[in-house]
């Protein structure tokens, strides 16, 4: 039964560590600041999902699981009120000659 | 005469009238801060060498007045020839403190002057009592630094003598720091009483660098031939009264040190033939200088630079010998010097002051003084010369010593034509006020060296003697006979500047401007931040470079 | 060669690289980074050593990581101050760099006699 | 074995290269930014290093605070004119270069030529744990062995608030640092505002509480509540604080002073300067801790903020 | 084993008096910055008699019993706690800097008002908060006994510091406390390197403990090297000492007499403690000879540049680059069991003393100077005797100490530095000394010369327009402290026994 977990925690870790690497990918590749900003919050929620849900069966516990998935929300959050904030700068910037 | 002094002497309270002649002057000095006290400052300047006077008389050779209560004890004591050094200089403090008293009536900016004319006084006098290396260190500064006070008092362009001065003080005070550091040092205990000091110099490792290092440090005191370039800038820039002060008590401090700090009793040839040699030379170089000076002040410098020169030669010669006689007799040389001296200086302020009809009769009195330093017969020049020929002996230093008579006396001629010189037809002459302490100095200068001659060196009234009298007289008569033959000679002599050798002392100066500049542009790259921080990093590597070198 | 020799290694390297940017860069704002980065590299330094010392149920020695704890507020404040200066010294000066020499020396300047 | 310090190495070797980055990079800007990110790598590292508690300090004071404020110096001062003199050139870099390699090996040899078997004190401070009450033993050298550190470190952070008011200009005294954020923030910014703060208060306020037993502890925690009261004024809905305020300041020098008052207190109750009562210590300490994390929250935001701004600012 | 016989050590009454010298003056600064306005001044004038009674009495009571105080914070026994110590040097620092910082305290008290209308401005609180935090920096440096807490001790010196420097606001004070602050920075970073790396190999940071275990190995020269690097830096020995001048000389002239008599005191006191009681004799005679090299061509640059100013507040902070140069002279002659080498420690702390005093004296008169004349260029001073009569009397006498010449403190310290060192047959050194005082004496020529000389212009100039009276509280004030300077001199033989007290050479036994 551990064998299962085990792989299932390899398997979503990896899933996100690959989502990150795409988004990093993304990061260098792309023109302008708005593709970038959608590329890196796309990619960077999704990765850090996949790897909470992966790490969720191993950590001992009901509180470090909860702190686990606070974390995950916390991130969220940031990143959605960053992202919004930059677009809102990228946006000027392009508007203006 | 006799039972009197020695009566005198056994007074009860004599420690405690040393302590009364150096606080009368602090005193007063201290008052002169008060605005309302220093109205007062002519009569302070009068009052304040009164003491000293005195102690001179009761306490000479009474127990020592010693406060412990610092972190050196100081000890203060006075012995024969400190007490005739301190009763000559109080005398003559005494007069020009009349003289500048009344000279400087008019002046409402006195205050600083008087300050610095008893801080002055108070090291005078204290020099002569200091029985600690301590204390002698401390007296000795203040008869060199505060003087600047009184140098650059009243002229304009005094600056650069004082600075002169001072920067040749302060190398003395260099000289002998370092000195009673090798002295202190050099004792078992490192005590600090300069008899332990003394005693302790011929076995101690550093004898010849103590010597040398005591030497050059009362040398810029007595204007010892290389240091002696501040003495004509300095006593032509101050006004009488101080140049009195200065050449004839200042410089006593540096004969009393050398009587103080020399092994009397154990031979020192090398130092005592250097000291000889420089001695002589400074008697001859003085005059040959001093003659073909304009200024009558700058004149009696070359004469003082002349005569301390003949006292450094007795020293000289007594340390070859070690006999200790030749300190008895260069301090009675010093004493009648300083008085002498004192004198002339007043009376070129008094004769710069007179009408035509007041100088002559004016000039005989001021010749007399003059000539008295070459030795004339019934004047106190004689008994000098006679302190110093025991010590001098017959031989080749003998008849220097009458050699520089008769220089002395072709100086002091050379001198009474300047000085006669300056009278021009004036309504109003100076009053008695000034004229008095002349008179005083010219006859201390008689009584004073004969009294002590007598009284205690108990020798037989000789001055009468035949021998004697002839003795002294041909030197001046063959001097006065080549001043009246080589007069027009004389005249023609080209005026050399007045510092002589100083004024090629500038040049170094030039040097240090431009290591100035360089440590400028230095401090500009220093300045830069990586170069300071570099260095952070140099300095750390270094010292953890240290355990490298020796694990 | 384990986890613990290399971080002081790596404090090392850190001090190194700190030192090498507060020297070279005039722009104060990078020699206040560089400060901080030669700042933390003693304490990894310092966290090393605590490491090695563990003992008896720690596996740390408490005294230099409480030091560090320390270090860290220290170096904050000393950022806190430096930053604020550089912001007045910015309005004043107007440029963040290092001026090399200041000025004609800096002291009293002539105000007239009230 | 090997795949715990292949991990070890590869987080070191990133940590440099982004040090090295931050400290050679053209803008500042890029270079604030790497130092931030390069504060988060040496978080893991210390928590490698097994000292949470400084892992925790670094995170949050180390690239967090320091990181805003280095932030928003590097906004306000800009990259300065093109052309002026960036960095020492040439033969002054490279002999600077050797200099630092120097220094970076002689650390190397001082560190590895350490005693194989490492004097330490951790035997004694698990010794004295149990007289203190404290399960946590940083905590226990911060605030019992080694009290007047943490006490002097507390007072120096009041120091540096004076500091840098008085760098503030004559006629800005007394008014208000200027506000982190701009005059209108943008909506997502006050939502942040509003949702975030009450979270980081929780989580200080655990942080605070746990560090008797847990890694935590006043600074940690005050950072944390710090960070939350720069965000509600970065979100427009406090304006900063008028630093002539009576009760700023007694917030202000509230926790340093009642740590004196305890110390001092210390005589008459446990025979010695910053000693607790016997069997009570525990109870002072937590005390002692609260008040310290309010204060140490006011110093850093009031050190964030900078010096105060024009007077009566809207 | 350490621990135990450590703590059998009765800890007296007298002992908790250190504590109290570092607790009040903090508590005083924090009740201060809470009470704001006027208050400020008011607690802070309250606090100088009391930080000056303690001062005195550890000084009393380390004469008295000839022991050194030793308190352990907390109870806590030194490898664990920390112990706060004073011999008989501290203590005499302590009331050197709790003196001169109420001199300067009750000297600002006209410098930094706040006026009439507001409740508060920046430079009147900034000025006593500061100065109490300088104060209560400068008690927990000297009486430091452990490296990390005297590090924060130094931090708090330099953060206190700094902004007292750009106090007044002005473009050029801002760029001297920047470039002091960086490298003040630069100075305690190396500093905790070296105690890291003395952590690392000897487990203790107690200055006690170590001089027991220390060895000339790798680790401590490297540790020892970067922590006297770091230090000389905060002192501003020479080559390190581009900072100080024109921060000392910018700052206002209460806040210069502290920063240059009592804070780069603070860093030196620590380089003693390393050199002279921390590392054993066979590793402190190399580095001492460095540091005398250091501190003589200090004495040579420093009077140098002094010569070289034109203003007169930049000329007397060049003169303390000199006169810091002095301080190190001290180090190669006060090593070892010789006899000499408890006459050069105290020779050494006393000129660390007299030249307090009479830097503080100094730039104290130079602020009333510039507040009669109305700027500090040197050239402008001819007559200035006549003018401020009293300013320049006091700094004369201050002059008078540096320059060491008799009856001044500073030439007691040059005596016994001069014959420890004949003794010792360190024969450069006394040549230094000596020649160092005659470049001290030719940069205060320039000030006191044209002061002494009478002005040109006429009287009547001064008469029109009425001179500023310097002010008589600020005259009496810095006339007290050249007098300290001077009766230095004649100290009573209690200071000499004072000052023995816990010398490297007199004890035998390092720990105690």
């Amino acid at each position: 039964m551990t064998l299962a977990i085990d792989a299932f925690t390899i398997l979503c870790v990896c899933g996100g560590l690959f989502f990150f690497l795409t988004g990093a990918i993304a990061l260098l590749r792309f023109p302008d600041t708005l593709t970038r900003l959608h590329a890196l919050t796309k990619a960077d929620s999704l990765g850090l999902g996949l790897i909470v849900l992966g790490l969720l069966p191993q950590c001992d516990g009901f509180l470090a699981a909860a702190k686990l998935i606070l974390i995950w929300a916390i991130a969220q959050l940031g990143g959605a009120t960053l992202s919004q904030l930059i677009a809102r700068i990228a946006a000027i910037e392009n508007s203006k000659p | 005469m006799n039972d009197a002094a020695l009566a005198l002497s056994t007074f009860a309270y004599g420690p405690q009238t040393l302590a009364a002649a150096l606080g009368a002057p602090l005193v007063l000095m201290l008052a002169c801060a008060s605005a309302r006290l220093r109205r007062f400052g002519p009569a302070y300047l009068v009052v304040a060498p009164l003491f000293a006077l005195a102690a001179c008389v009761l306490a000479s050779d009474s127990g020592p007045l010693v406060l412990d209560q610092m972190i050196y004890p100081i000890v203060l004591v006075l012995d024969p020839p400190g007490a005739l050094l301190l009763g000559v200089t109080s005398l003559l403090w005494l007069a020009a403190g009349i003289f500048a008293a009344s000279s400087m009536r008019d002046e409402t900016e006195s205050g600083a002057f008087v300050a610095f004319w008893l801080a002055t006084l108070v090291g005078n006098i204290g020099v002569f009592m200091a029985a600690d290396v301590a204390s002698f260190y401390l007296f000795f500064a203040l008869v060199s630094l505060p003087a600047y006070g009184l140098i650059v008092a009243q002229a304009r362009m005094a600056d650069s003598a004082g600075g002169l001065y001072v920067s040749v003080a302060l190398l003395g005070e260099a000289f002998l720091i370092l000195a009673f550091a090798l002295l202190a040092s050099a004792t078992p205990d490192h005590s600090l009483l300069i008899s332990d000091g003394v005693d302790a110099l011929p076995a101690s490792p550093w004898r010849d660098a103590t010597i040398g290092l005591l030497i050059a440090g009362f040398g810029t005191k007595i204007g010892l031939l290389p240091l002696h370039v501040w003495m004509p800038s300095t006593y032509r820039a101050a006004p009488v009264a101080a140049a009195a002060v200065l050449s004839g008590g200042a410089v006593n401090a540096g004969v009393i040190g050398l009587v103080r700090f020399f092994p009397w009793g154990h031979a020192v040839p090398v130092w005592g033939e250097a000291l000889v040699v420089l001695g002589m030379s400074a008697a001859f170089y003085g005059v040959a200088i001093g003659l073909t000076q304009r200024n009558p002040k700058t004149m009696l410098a070359y004469s003082s630079i002349s005569q301390m020169g003949l006292v450094a030669a007795t020293l000289g010669a007594g340390l070859v010998a070690g006999n200790k006689g030749a300190a008895a007799g260069a301090a009675l040389y010093a004493a009648h010097h300083g008085l002498a001296k004192g004198g002339l200086f007043l009376a070129v302020g008094v004769l710069s002051g007179c009408g035509t009809l007041r100088m002559r009769r004016l000039t005989p009195f001021v010749g007399l003084l003059a000539l008295s330093l070459a030795g004339l017969p019934f004047s106190g020049g004689v008994i000098a010369k006679l302190a110093i020929k025991q010590p001098l002996g017959d031989g080749l230093l003998g008849a220097l010593s009458t050699l520089s008579a008769i220089a002395t006396t072709l100086l002091m001629l050379h001198f009474l034509r300047r000085v006669a010189a300056l009278a021009e037809p004036r309504v109003s002459n100076p009053g008695w006020a000034l004229i008095t302490p002349m008179f005083a100095m010219i006859a201390a200068s008689i009584m004073a060296p004969t009294a002590y001659y007598f009284a205690i060196e108990n020798h037989r009234l000789v001055s009468l003697d035949a021998a004697l009298f002839w003795e002294s007289l041909w030197p001046i008569l063959v001097g006065a006979l080549i001043a009246a033959a080589a007069r027009r000679w004389l005249e023609r002599l080209p005026a050399l500047p007045e510092g002589d050798v100083g004024a090629f002392a500038a040049r170094p100066f030039g040097l240090f401007a431009r290591g100035g500049a360089a440590a400028d542009r230095g401090e500009i790259i220093l300045r830069r931040w990586p170069v300071a921080a570099g260095a952070l990093m140099v300095v750390a590597i270094m010292i953890s470079g240290m355990g490298v070198l020796k694990p | 060669m384990n986890a613990v020799t290399l971080a002081g290694l790596a404090g090392a390297a850190l001090i190194g690289m700190g030192l090498f940017g507060l020297v070279t860069h005039s722009h104060i704002l990078r020699k206040i980074v560089a400060f901080n980065v030669i700042g933390s590299g003693v304490f990894l330094l310092f966290g090393a050593v605590a490491r090695r010392g563990a003992a008896s149920g720690l596996n740390a020695d408490p005294v230099p990581q409480a030091l560090v704890i320390t270090g860290i507020v220290v170096a904050f404040s000393a950022t806190a101050l430096a930053v604020a200066l550089l912001l007045r010294y910015f309005k004043e000066v107007g440029s963040p760099f290092l001026a090399d020499d200041p000025g004609a020396g800096a002291s009293q300047p002539d105000h007239e006699r009230p | 074995m090997t795949l715990s310090f292949g991990f070890d190495l590869s987080l070191a070797v990133l940590t440099l290269a982004v040090a090295g980055y931050a400290i050679g990079a053209r803008e500042s800007f890029a270079s604030v930014v790497a130092f931030i990110s390069y504060g988060v790598l040496l978080a893991l590292v210390w928590v490698r290093l097994s000292a949470v508690d400084v892992a925790l300090t670094e995170a949050a004071i180390g690239s967090g605070v320091t990181g805003a404020l280095l932030i928003g110096a590097a906004a306000k001062v800009g990259e300065g004119a093109v052309d002026a003199p960036r960095s020492v050139r040439g033969a002054g870099r490279l002999l600077t270069a050797l200099f630092c390699i120097a220094t970076t090996l002689g650390i190397a040899t001082a560190f590895l030529s350490l005693p194989e078997k490492a004097p330490t004190l951790a035997p004694l401070a698990a010794e004295h744990l149990p007289s203190t009450g404290l399960g946590n033993p940083v905590t226990a050298v911060l605030l019992s062995y080694r009290a007047i550190d943490t006490l002097l470190e507390s007072v120096v952070l009041v120091f540096a608030v004076v500091g840098v008011w008085t760098f503030a200009s004559d006629r800005d005294w007394g008014g208000r640092p200027e506000s982190p954020g701009k005059d209108r923030p943008e909506q997502p910014l006050t939502f942040l505002g509003q949702i975030l703060p009450p979270l980081g208060i929780l989580v200080g306020v655990h942080l605070v509480w746990t560090g008797a037993t847990e890694p935590g502890g006043a600074f940690q925690g005050g950072t944390v509540l710090a960070a939350a009261w720069i965000l509600v004024m970065a979100a427009g809905l406090r304006k900063p604080p008028s630093i002539e305020g009576a009760w700023l300041r007694f917030a202000l020098i509230g926790g340093p002073a009642l740590f004196l008052g305890v110390g001092v207190a210390g005589f008459a109750l446990a025979k010695a300067f910053l000693a607790y009562p016997e069997g009570h210590s525990k109870a002072f300490i937590l005390v002692i801790e609260a008040a310290l994390t309010f204060s140490i929250a006011i110093a850093l935001g009031l050190l964030a903020l900078g010096a105060p701004g024009r007077k009566g600012h809207p | 084993m350490i621990a135990s016989t450590l703590s059998q050590l009765s800890m007296r009454a007298e002992d908790a008096l250190l504590p109290v010298a570092i607790a009040l003056p903090v508590g005083a600064m924090l009740l201060a910055l809470c009470l704001g306005g006027r208050w400020t001044e008011r607690i802070a004038v309250a606090f100088m008699p009391i930080g000056v009674s303690i001062a005195g009495a550890v000084a009393y009571v380390v004469w008295r019993d000839q022991r050194p105080l030793v308190y352990f914070i907390g109870g806590w026994a030194p490898p664990l706690g920390v112990a706060i110590r004073a011999d008989g040097v501290a203590a005499a620092m302590l009331l050197t800097s709790a003196l001169i910082a109420s001199a300067a305290g009750l000297f600002a008290c006209d410098v930094f008002r706040v006026k009439p209308g507001e409740k508060e401005n920046r430079a009147h609180l900034g000025f006593w908060t500061l100065l109490l935090a300088i104060w209560a920096a400068l008690n927990c440096v000297f009486v430091g006994w452990d490296l990390f807490s005297i590090y924060v001790g130094l931090e708090m010196l330099t953060f206190a510091a700094v902004p007292l420097v750009c106090l007044k606001g002005q473009k050029e004070t801002f760029v001297a406390a920047m470039r002091y602050l960086l490298f003040a920075l630069l100075g305690s970073v190396l500093y905790l390197l070296g105690a890291t790396l003395v952590y690392a190999a000897y487990g203790s940071l107690d200055i006690g403990i170590l001089a027991q275990k220390i060895q000339p190995e790798a680790a401590a020269w490297i540790a020892l090297g970067a922590m006297t690097a770091g230090l000389l830096a905060k002192t501003a020995l020479f080559p390190l000492h581009i900072w100080l001048p024109p921060a000392h000389a910018g700052a206002a002239p209460p806040a210069s007499a502290i920063l240059s008599a009592l804070v780069v005191k603070g860093s030196f006191f620590v380089v003693v403690r390393l050199w002279l009681t921390l590392a054993p004799v066979q590793m402190s005679e190399a580095p001492a000879e460095l540091l005398a090299i250091l501190g003589s061509v200090a004495i040579f640059a420093g009077s140098v540049l002094a010569l070289r100013q034109e203003r007169l507040k930049l000329m007397i902070a060049y003169s303390t680059v000199a006169q810091i140069g002095y301080l190190f002279l001290m180090f190669p002659l006060a090593i070892g069991q010789h006899p000499w080498a408890s006459a050069a420690w105290s020779g050494g702390a006393l000129q660390a003393i007299s030249h307090a005093f009479a830097k503080a004296a100094m730039f104290l008169s130079a602020g009333l100077i510039v507040d009669v004349v109305g700027h500090d260029r040197l050239s402008g001073l001819r007559g200035l005797g006549r003018l401020a009569p009293q300013p320049v009397l006091i700094f004369a006498l201050a002059g008078m100490s540096l320059m060491g010449l008799p009856p001044s403190g500073g030439f007691n310290a040059k005596w016994l530095l001069m014959s420890a060192s004949v003794q010792s047959g360190h024969w450069a050194l006394a040549l230094v000394m000596a020649v160092g005082g005659l470049l001290t004496a030719a940069y205060l020529y320039r000030v006191i010369a044209p002061a002494l000389a009478p002005a040109e212009n006429a009287p009547a100039e001064s008469a029109s327009t009425p001179t500023p009276k310097a002010s008589s509280r600020g005259a009496a004030l810095s006339l007290a402290l050249a007098l300290a300077a001077i009766l230095l001199g004649f100290a009573p033989p209690e200071l000499a026994s004072l000052l023995a007290v816990g010398a490297p050479a007199a004890t035998i036994e390092r720990i105690e």
